[in-house]
C-alpha cells in the first residue's frame, strides 16, 4: 500500500471540491453511515467514506482515478443519512465532474452511456431511446447490448425508430453548443 | 486640568472601551497577565454587564470626540446575566444603523465578544481595532454632529426600539 | 469632596514601565484630589496602614488606588478604607498594571494612559455615593427536586449534617433511572443493592420529607429565603393510611394499563405500586386506565383494601414550603429514537431502547431477568448493539455526547454474554468513550474476555427479514459495507434534559445552555453552582453524567447548601437598582425587561404606579437601567452619572 | 376538482418506454376532474447524465422547461417521472442563487424564471386531489390483491430539495393504494436504490440491485410491485428477464404503475391504462384478484 506524505497533500484539490460542492469536508468525522447505506458499494472500489477521507487528505490522483465515483447513481441515500447532513451525492457528482474534466475516465461504458444520452438530447431535443443505444453501441463496440429488450419494446409500442418530435430542437442544441463554448467555470 | 487630556501629541488617538465585568474585563485582565502587548490608545470603562451600556454612553463618547468605541462581552449564550448581552446585541445593532444618520462614521464603532479565556482574541481585538482607527485618522470636529443629534432627537430613537422590552 | 489617590508600583511590575511618582503628581491635580502618593506595594500590610493613616491625617472622604486590576483586589481595598472608617463603596480603582504597565512598552504613552484612568476613576468616585448592605435572616432547609441518585445523595448528605430536608419527586416512587437498571458499570455490582439501602435511608431519616408524584409549581424569594409552591398530584390513594400491601393490584381488573417504570414493554394494573422496593411503597390509581374514573363502574380496590384509603375524588393538593436554598437534580429522559425511520422508528418489536433492554436483564423484570425478545419471546442469539443514537448527530440536533452509553454498552454486552452463553454481541460505534478509573480496562475486558466484537462505524438501516433483522452498517476501520442477522438491536439512545426541564428553569431563574442542560456557574470553578444564589445542580440536569459523577455532584451541592447555612445571616450586595420614585412614570418597562424578576409592579402612598426592586432578588447587571426611557431606575455604583463622567473625563463635552 | 388545469411535463420516458404511465396519469387526472395541459414545445431534462456531467448544463436543459411553464402563464409544473422532477426542481432552486442564474441564464435563449414549482402527480394526487375524492371515485376494489410499493431513491430524496413525505418511510403511494381498496404490504425495501441509472453500462449492478427487490417482494408473496418511477419500471419489469438470468431466478412478477391499480379500481378501460404495454403479463394475477 503507498504511503502519503502529508504534508504534500493538495489543499487546493480540497479547497475546489468544497466550492464546487458548497460542501464543507473537516464537518465529516468518518463514521462511515455513507457506506454503509450505499447500495453501490459492492461495487466501488473505494467505499464512498474513504473518498470523503482522502479528499480530506487532499489526495487527487487516488480519488479522481477511482472506479466508485462513476458508479455512483445519485441514489442519496448518504446524503439524507449524514449524520452531519453532508451532501455526500452532490461531492460524488463534482468528483465526477473533475475526472471527467482531468481525462481520469474509469469507467468507459458509463461515460459512453452519458455521452450518448446527450448527444441524443443535443440532436433532438428529446431523448431518443433508439439513438442512445446506437450511439453507446457504436462508442463502446458493445453491439449487442440490450438486444433482447429491443424486440420486446417493439412489440409493445414503446419504441420509436424515428425521434419523438419537437420543434425548436435547435435551442436545446443552442444550449450545449454554450455550454461547450465554455461559458461556464 | 493635567495636559494629557490633549493625547493627539503622542499619535495616540482616543478609543474608550466599554467591557462587561465577567468575560471581556478578565479577558482583557488575562491579556495583561500573559504580557500580550497591544497599543496604548484604548481606556477602558468597567461595566457590570453589556445589557448596562446605554447607547447613549457611546454616542455621547462619538459626539464628544472618542475617534473610536470599543464595545466588547461575554459570547451570546454565555452571560453572566443569563441574557443580558441579547438586550445589548439588540440596542447596540439599532445604534448602528443610527449613527450614519447623525454623520458619525459607523467604523468608528464596533462591539464583539470576547471571553475570560480569550487573552489573545483581546489583543487582536484591540490591535485590529486600533488600526482601523488610525486608517480612518482622527474623528471630525463634531460640532454639527450634536446639533443635528438634537435635530433627529436620536435619544427617542434609541429608546423606541427599545421599547420591544425583553 | 476630599479625594486621595495612591499609585502603586507593583515592585517593577508597574514601575517598569509608567512614571509612578509623576502619575502621583499630575493625579494631584485632579478635581477634588486633596492627597496624592505613589507605594512600592500598596496591598502589603504597610501600604494599607499609609492609606488608613492618609484617611484620617487628610480627612478624606474618598479614595482612588491606581494599581492591579480590581478583580484582584477591590474587596481588600474597600476592607481598608472600611478599617479607616470610610464607606467601602467610596472607592475605585484604576487598573494601571494588566490594562497599562504589562500591555503597553512605551513608558511616556503608558504614563499617560495611567494618568487618564486614574482621571476617569476621580470622575467617576466624585459621581459616587455611600452605599450600605443589609443583612437578612436564613431559613436553614434544604430543597432538592428530583429524587434520583444525585438527588438522593445531595438529600441524605444535608440530612445528615442536621439540615432539614425537603424531597421533591415528580414520580410515585424516588431512584431515578438508577432504579431500573440491572448491574452497574464499572464493578458490575447490582443496581438496587447499592441503592436500595439509600432508598430506604430517605424514608426513614427523621430530617428527610418525601413529597413523591409532587412538583414544583412557583418559586418566589431569593436566596436563604424561598418560599415554594408544591403541587401534590392526585394519586387516588390516601398514602397516610395506605400500607402498601399490594391486595388492590392483585384485584384490580385493568390489567392492560402502560408501565412506565418497565419502559412499556411490560403492562401493570390500574392502580399499582411501580416495583416492590419503591419509596414511598404507595399504591397510586393511574386515572386513564382506572374503570371507576374513566367509565363509574368497578370499585374493586376500593372494597379489598383493608383500611380503605382509595380516594376516587381526591384533587391535587398545593403546599407552601420555605427553604433557605434549592438543590436541582431532575437528572434526563431518553432521546426519542423513532425519528430514525431507517431504524424502523419504533415500529420494529425487537429493535429496543438500552433501558428497556435494562429491564429485560433484570431479575426483578417483566421476564424476571430472561433475556426473551420481545416479538416472540425467543432467546436472541444474535444481538447488535448500536451506539450514539441521537447523539453526536447534527442533523438530528444533537451534536453533543451522551457520555455514558460508551459505558454501559460494554456493561450490556458482558451481561449478555453471562444470560445467554451461546450468544455472540456486536458493537457499532464510532468511538469508544471511557475515561475513569478502570474504564478503559472494562470496555478491553468486554472484547477479550467476553468476546464483543466491536464494528467502527455508523448502522445506515435495520429492517425485518423473516424474523431476523438486517443490520446494515459499515465497518470503516475493514473500509466496507457489512451486515448482520440479528435476533435483537439495543439502541445506545442518547439522553435528553427531563421534560418540562425549560419550565423549571424559568420558575427558578437559572439559565439553561443549548442543549437544555442546566447551566452550572462556571464550567470549572463553580460546576454545581448557578448564577443564581442559593440554587444547585446535581447529576445529570447539568449534562450527561454517569452514577459516580452524579453522587459526586449530590454531595457537592449538599456541600455548597452548607457553606450557605453556616451564616446565621446573610448580606446583600447594595450594588443594585434602585428607583427614583419622582422620576418614574410606573410604565413598567424595566419590569418586563429584567431577567431575573426582580422588580415589582408597585405603588406609592398615592397609588400612582411604581416600580419597586427587591434589593435581595436583584443581581446588579443594570439591564433595566437602559430600558427605562426616563433614567429613573440606577444601578448602584454604575449609575448614569458615574459612568457618563468616565466619558467626559476622557472625552470632555466640545465647547460650541 | 371539477375542470383544474395543470401543466403537465411527461418527460421523455413517457413519450417511448413508460408510454403506460403517461397515459394512466392521464386517464385518471382526467376522470377526477383534471386536465393535464402538457408543457408546450418541452425538451429532454439531461436525467442524471446531465448532472453527472455538470449541474449548470442540468440546471439550464430543466430551465429551459421551467421558461416554458412560465410562458404558459402557470407557476406549478407537475411530472410523473421522479427523475424529472429531481432535474426540475433543482434547477428552480438552483437558480434562486444570483450568481448561478446568470450561468444558466447565459446558456439559454431565455431568462429562467426564478418563481416555477415543480411537484410530482403522486403529490398532486395527495394533496390537491386528496384521499378522499380518490376513495369517492372508486367502484372496483380488489382486496385480494396483494401489493407492495416502491418508491425508489428518488421520489423522496434529498428530503430537504424534494420536501415531500418521509425519506426513510415514504407511505404516500401505500395510503393512495389503501384508499382504492388494495391489500398493501410493508416493505422493508421501499426506498434501496433499483440502480436503474446503470441499466445499460452496467447490467451486472443493476441487475443486482433489483434482484434484491424482487427476491423481497416474492419472499414477501406479495402479487406484484407498484412504482411511481418510470426508470425503477423499466429495471424491475422490462429487464426482469435479465435480472433472472443474473442472478438465477425465475421471477415473473407484474410491476404496475400506481396510476394503473388507480385507474382499475376506478373501473376504467385496461386499454386506457395502457397495461398491455407491461412486459411481465399481469393477467394472470388481475384475474386473481378478480379483476375482468
Ligand atoms: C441504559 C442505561 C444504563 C446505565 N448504566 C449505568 C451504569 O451501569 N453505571 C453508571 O454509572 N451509570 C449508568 N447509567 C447512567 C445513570 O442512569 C445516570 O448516571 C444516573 O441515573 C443519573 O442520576 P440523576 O439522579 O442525575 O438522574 P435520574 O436518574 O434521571 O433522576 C432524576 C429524578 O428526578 C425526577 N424528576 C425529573 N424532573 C422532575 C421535576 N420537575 N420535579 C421533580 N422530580 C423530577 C425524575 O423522576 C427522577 O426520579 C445508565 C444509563 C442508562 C440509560
Ligand atoms: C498538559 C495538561 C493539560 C491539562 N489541561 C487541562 C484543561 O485544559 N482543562 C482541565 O479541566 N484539565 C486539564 N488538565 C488536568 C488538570 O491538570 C487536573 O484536572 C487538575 O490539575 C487536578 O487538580 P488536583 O488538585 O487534583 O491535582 P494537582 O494539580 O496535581 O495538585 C496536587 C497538589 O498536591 C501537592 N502534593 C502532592 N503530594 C503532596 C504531599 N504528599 N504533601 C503535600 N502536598 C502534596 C502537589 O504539589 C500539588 O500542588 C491538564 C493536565 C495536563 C497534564
Ligand atoms: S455519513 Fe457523513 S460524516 Fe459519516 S462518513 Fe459519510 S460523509 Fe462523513
Ligand atoms: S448517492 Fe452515490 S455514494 Fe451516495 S449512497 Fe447513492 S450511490 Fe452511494
Ligand atoms: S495592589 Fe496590586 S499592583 Fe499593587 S502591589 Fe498589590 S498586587 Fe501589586
Ligand atoms: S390495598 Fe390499600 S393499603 Fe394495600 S396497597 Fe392498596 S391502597 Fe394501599
Ligand atoms: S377502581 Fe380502578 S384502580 Fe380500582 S380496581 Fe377498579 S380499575 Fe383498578
Ligand atoms: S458515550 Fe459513546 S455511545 Fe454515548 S454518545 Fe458518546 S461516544 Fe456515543
Ligand atoms: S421603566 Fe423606569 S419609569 Fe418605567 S416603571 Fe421602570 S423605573 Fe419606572
Ligand atoms: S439590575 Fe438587573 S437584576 Fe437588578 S433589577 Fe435591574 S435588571 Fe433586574
Amino acid at each position: 500500500m503507498q504511503a502519503i506524505t502529508i504534508q504534500e497533500q493538495d489543499n487546493d484539490f480540497r479547497a475546489e471540491v468544497e466550492r464546487r460542492s458548497g460542501q464543507s469536508m473537516v464537518e465529516c468525522y468518518q463514521c462511515g453511515n455513507c457506506t454503509a447505506g450505499c447500495p453501490f458499494d459492492f461495487a466501488y472500489d473505494l467505499p464512498v467514506s474513504k473518498i470523503m477521507r482522502l479528499v480530506q487528505l487532499g489526495q487527487r490522483e487516488i480519488v479522481l482515478s477511482c472506479h466508485s465515483i462513476w458508479l455512483c447513481a445519485s441514489c442519496k441515500t448518504c446524503t439524507t443519512r449524514c449524520p452531519n447532513s453532508i451532501d455526500v451525492a452532490k461531492i460524488m457528482d463534482v468528483l465526477r465532474h473533475m475526472a471527467r474534466e482531468s481525462g481520469h475516465i474509469k469507467e468507459r461504458t458509463v461515460k459512453a452511456f452519458e455521452d450518448s444520452f446527450l448527444a441524443s438530447v443535443k440532436k433532438t431535443g428529446r431523448l431518443h431511446e433508439v439513438g442512445v443505444a446506437l450511439g453507446y453501441e457504436m462508442r463502446t463496440g458493445r453491439f449487442l447490448t440490450d438486444i433482447d429488450l429491443v424486440q420486446t419494446m417493439v412489440s409493445k409500442g414503446k419504441l420509436s425508430i424515428k425521434p419523438h418530435s419537437m420543434h425548436n430542437s435547435d435551442q436545446v442544441a443552442e444550449i450545449f453548443k454554450r455550454f461547450n463554448g465554455g461559458i461556464h467555470e | 486640568m493635567p495636559p494629557s487630556n490633549d493625547l493627539k501629541d503622542g499619535g495616540e488617538l482616543r478609543i474608550i472601551g466599554f467591557l462587561c465585568n465577567w468575560c471581556s474585563y478578565s479577558g482583557a485582565d488575562a491579556a495583561g497577565v500573559a504580557r500580550l502587548e497591544q497599543p496604548t490608545d484604548l481606556r477602558i470603562i468597567r461595566t457590570p454587564c453589556t445589557g448596562r451600556i446605554d447607547p447613549l454612553f457611546i454616542l455621547r463618547a462619538l459626539i464628544n470626540g472618542a475617534d473610536g468605541v470599543l464595545v466588547s462581552g461575554c459570547h451570546p449564550g454565555d452571560c453572566h446575566y443569563v441574557e443580558g448581552n441579547f438586550h445589548a446585541r439588540r440596542r447596540l445593532e439599532t445604534l448602528k444603523r443610527i449613527l450614519p444618520i447623525s454623520g458619525i462614521d459607523p467604523e468608528r464603532f464596533k462591539y464583539t465578544w470576547v471571553s475570560a479565556s480569550e487573552s489573545g482574541r483581546w489583543q487582536e481585538t484591540v490591535r485590529e481595532f486600533t488600526a482601523k482607527i488610525h486608517a480612518l485618522g482622527p474623528a471630525p470636529r463634531m460640532t454639527d454632529v450634536v446639533s443635528r443629534s438634537k435635530d433627529l432627537s436620536l435619544e427617542g430613537l434609541l429608546l423606541q426600539d427599545e421599547n420591544g422590552g425583553a | 469632596m476630599h479625594i486621595g489617590v495612591f499609585v502603586c508600583h507593583c515592585g517593577s511590575n508597574i514601575s517598569g514601565t509608567v512614571d509612578c511618582p509623576q502619575t502621583a503628581k499630575a493625579a494631584g491635580e485632579f478635581p477634588d484630589v486633596v492627597y496624592s502618593t505613589d507605594e512600592m506595594y500598596t496591598c502589603s500590610e504597610p501600604g494599607q496602614e499609609s492609606i488608613i493613616r492618609a484617611i484620617k491625617e487628610h480627612n478624606l472622604d474618598g479614595v482612588v488606588v491606581a494599581s492591579c486590576s480590581p478583580r484582584m483586589h477591590e474587596a481588600t481595598f474597600r476592607r481598608t478604607v472600611e478599617r479607616a472608617g470610610l464607606n467601602p463603596y467610596m472607592f475605585e480603582m484604576a487598573n494601571i498594571r494588566e490594562h497599562v504597565s504589562w500591555v503597553g512598552r512605551d513608558k511616556a504613552l503608558n504614563t499617560r494612559k495611567a494618568i487618564d484612568l486614574i482621571g476617569m476613576a476621580v470622575a467617576k468616585l466624585r459621581n459616587g455615593t455611600p452605599l450600605f448592605s443589609e443583612r437578612f435572616n436564613v431559613t436553614r432547609k434544604l430543597m432538592v427536586i428530583g429524587g434520583g441518585v444525585a438527588g438522593i445523595q445531595a438529600a441524605l448528605d444535608a440530612a445528615d449534617s442536621g439540615i432539614e430536608v425537603v424531597l421533591v419527586e415528580r414520580e410515585t416512587t424516588i431512584g431515578g433511572k438508577m432504579a431500573k437498571l440491572d448491574k452497574t458499570f464499572p464493578t458490575i455490582d447490582c443496581s438496587s443493592c447499592v441503592l436500595g439501602p439509600k432508598m430506604v435511608e430517605v424514608a426513614q431519616h427523621p430530617k428527610i420529607t418525601l413529597y413523591a408524584a409532587s412538583e414544583v409549581d412557583n418559586v418566589s424569594g431569593y436566596v436563604g429565603n424561598f418560599t415554594v409552591q408544591v403541587r401534590k398530584r392526585a394519586v387516588y390513594v390516601d398514602w397516610d393510611a395506605c400500607t402498601g400491601c399490594g391486595l388492590c393490584t392483585e384485584k384490580c381488573p385493568s390489567r392492560k394499563t402502560p408501565d412506565p417504570f418497565n419502559e412499556l414493554i411490560a403492562t401493570t394494573t390500574a392502580i399499582n405500586i411501580p416495583f416492590p422496593q419503591a419509596i414511598p411503597k404507595k399504591a397510586t390509581i393511574n386515572p386513564d386506565y382506572c374503570l371507576q374514573l374513566t367509565k363509574g363502574k368497578c370499585g374493586v380496590c376500593a372494597k379489598v383494601c383493608p383500611v380503605g384509603c382509595i380516594d376516587f375524588e381526591q384533587q391535587d393538593k398545593i403546599e407552601e414550603v420555605q427553604v433557605g436554598a434549592i438543590v436541582v437534580a431532575t437528572g434526563y429522559d431518553l432521546f426519542d429514537y423513532s425519528v430514525y425511520k431507517q431504524y424502523g422508528a419504533g415500529k420494529l418489536p425487537d429493535v429496543i431502547t438500552s433501558l428497556q433492554y435494562e429491564r429485560l436483564l433484570n431479575a426483578s423484570g417483566p421476564t424476571g431477568g430472561h433475556v426473551l425478545r420481545p416479538s416472540d419471546g425467543a432467546e436472541p442469539k444474535h444481538v447488535v448493539f448500536i451506539q450514539c443514537v441521537g447523539s453526536r448527530d447534527k442533523s438530528k440536533g444533537r451534536a453533543y455526547c451522551s457520555s455514558f452509553c460508551c459505558m454501559y454498552t460494554a456493561k450490556q454486552a458482558i451481561l449478555t454474554k453471562s444470560h445467554l452463553p451461546d450468544s455472540q454481541s456486536y458493537v457499532f460505534y464510532m468511538d469508544i468513550r471511557s475515561p475513569g478509573k478502570g474504564y478503559d480496562e472494562f470496555t478491553r475486558r468486554t472484547q477479550e474476555l467476553y468476546g464483543a466484537q466491536y464494528i467502527r462505524g455508523r448502522v445506515s438501516s435495520i429492517h425485518q427479514h423473516g424474523s431476523s433483522l438486517v443490520v446494515r452498517g459499515a465497518d470503516t476501520l475493514a473500509g466496507m459495507q457489512v451486515e448482520i442477522k440479528a435476533d435483537l438491536v439495543v439502541l445506545a439512545v442518547g439522553i435528553e434534559p427531563s421534560r418540562n426541564s425549560q419550565k423549571l428553569a424559568a420558575t427558578l431563574h437559572i439559565s439553561a445552555d443549548t442543549d437544555g442542560f442546566f447551566m452550572e456557574g462556571h464550567p470549572k470553578l463553580k460546576p454545581v453552582e448557578t448564577n443564581t444564589a442559593g440554587v444547585f445542580l446535581a447529576g445529570c440536569c447539568q449534562g450527561p453524567r454517569d452514577i459516580p459523577t452524579s453522587v459526586s455532584m449530590g454531595s457537592a451541592a449538599a456541600a455548597k447548601a452548607m457553606v450557605l447555612f453556616s451564616n446565621e445571616q446573610l448580606e446583600s450586595d447594595p450594588q443594585v437598582a434602585t428607583v427614583n420614585a419622582t422620576r418614574c412614570v410606573g410604565c413598567y418597562k424595566c419590569v418586563k425587561t429584567c431577567p431575573f424578576g426582580a422588580i415589582l409592579e408597585s405603588e406609592d402612598r398615592w397609588k400612582n404606579p411604581k416600580a419597586e426592586v427587591l434589593p435581595t432578588i436583584c443581581k446588579g447587571c443594570g439591564i433595566c437601567s437602559v430600558t427605562c426611557p426616563h433614567g429613573a431606575i440606577q444601578l448602584n455604583h454604575f449609575t448614569d452619572n458615574q459612568l457618563l463622567a468616565e466619558v467626559n473625563a476622557i472625552c470632555p463635552l466640545p465647547t460650541i | 376538482m371539477n375542470n383544474t388545469v395543470i401543466a403537465y411535463y411527461p418527460g421523455c420516458s413517457g413519450k417511448g418506454s413508460s408510454a403506460e404511465y403517461d397515459l394512466s396519469t392521464r386517464t385518471v387526472l382526467r376522470h377526477l376532474g383534471v386536465d393535464a395541459l402538457e408543457v408546450e414545445n418541452w425538451s429532454c431534462c439531461g436525467s442524471s447524465p446531465a448532472h453527472a456531467v455538470d449541474h449548470v448544463l442540468s440546471a439550464a436543459l430543466s430551465g429551459r422547461n421551467l421558461a416554458r411553464v412560465r410562458s404558459m402563464g402557470h407557476d406549478l409544473v407537475t411530472t410523473p417521472c421522479p427523475s424529472c422532477l429531481s432535474n426540475l426542481k433543482n434547477a428552480a432552486h438552483a437558480v434562486r442563487d444570483d450568481d448561478v442564474r446568470a450561468k444558466v441564464n447565459s446558456l439559454l435563449d431565455e431568462e429562467c424564471p426564478t418563481d416555477v414549482e415543480a411537484i410530482s402527480t403522486l403529490q398532486f394526487f395527495l394533496e390537491q386531489v386528496g384521499l378522499d375524492t380518490i376513495q369517492e371515485a372508486v367502484v372496483n376494489p380488489m382486496p385480494t390483491l396483494r401489493v407492495v410499493c416502491y418508491y425508489g431513491c428518488l421520489t423522496t430524496r434529498p428530503p430537504k430539495l424534494m420536501c415531500f413525505d418521509d425519506p426513510e418511510n415514504p407511505m404516500s403511494m401505500d395510503n393512495i393504494l389503501e384508499c382504492c381498496g388494495i391489500e398493501v404490504i410493508p416493505f422493508p425495501l421501499k426506498v434501496d436504490c433499483c440502480g436503474a441509472a446503470f441499466g445499460m453500462p452496467r447490467n451486472d449492478i443493476s441487475s443486482r440491485l433489483s434482484g434484491n427487490i424482487l427476491n423481497m417482494a416474492s419472499e414477501l408473496e406479495a402479487d406484484a410491485v407498484v412504482v411511481a418511477c418510470p426508470l425503477c419500471q423499466m429495471n424491475l419489469d422490462l429487464r426482469q428477464n435479465q435480472v433472472n438470468k443474473a442472478c438465477g431466478t425465475h421471477h415473473q412478477m407484474p410491476i404496475f404503475y400506481f396510476t394503473q391499480l388507480m385507474g382499475l379500481s376506478m373501473g376504467l378501460s385496461k386499454k386506457n391504462l395502457g397495461l398491455s404495454k407491461l412486459a411481465v403479463n399481469p393477467e394472470p394475477c388481475l384475474a386473481r384478484a378478480g379483476v375482468r
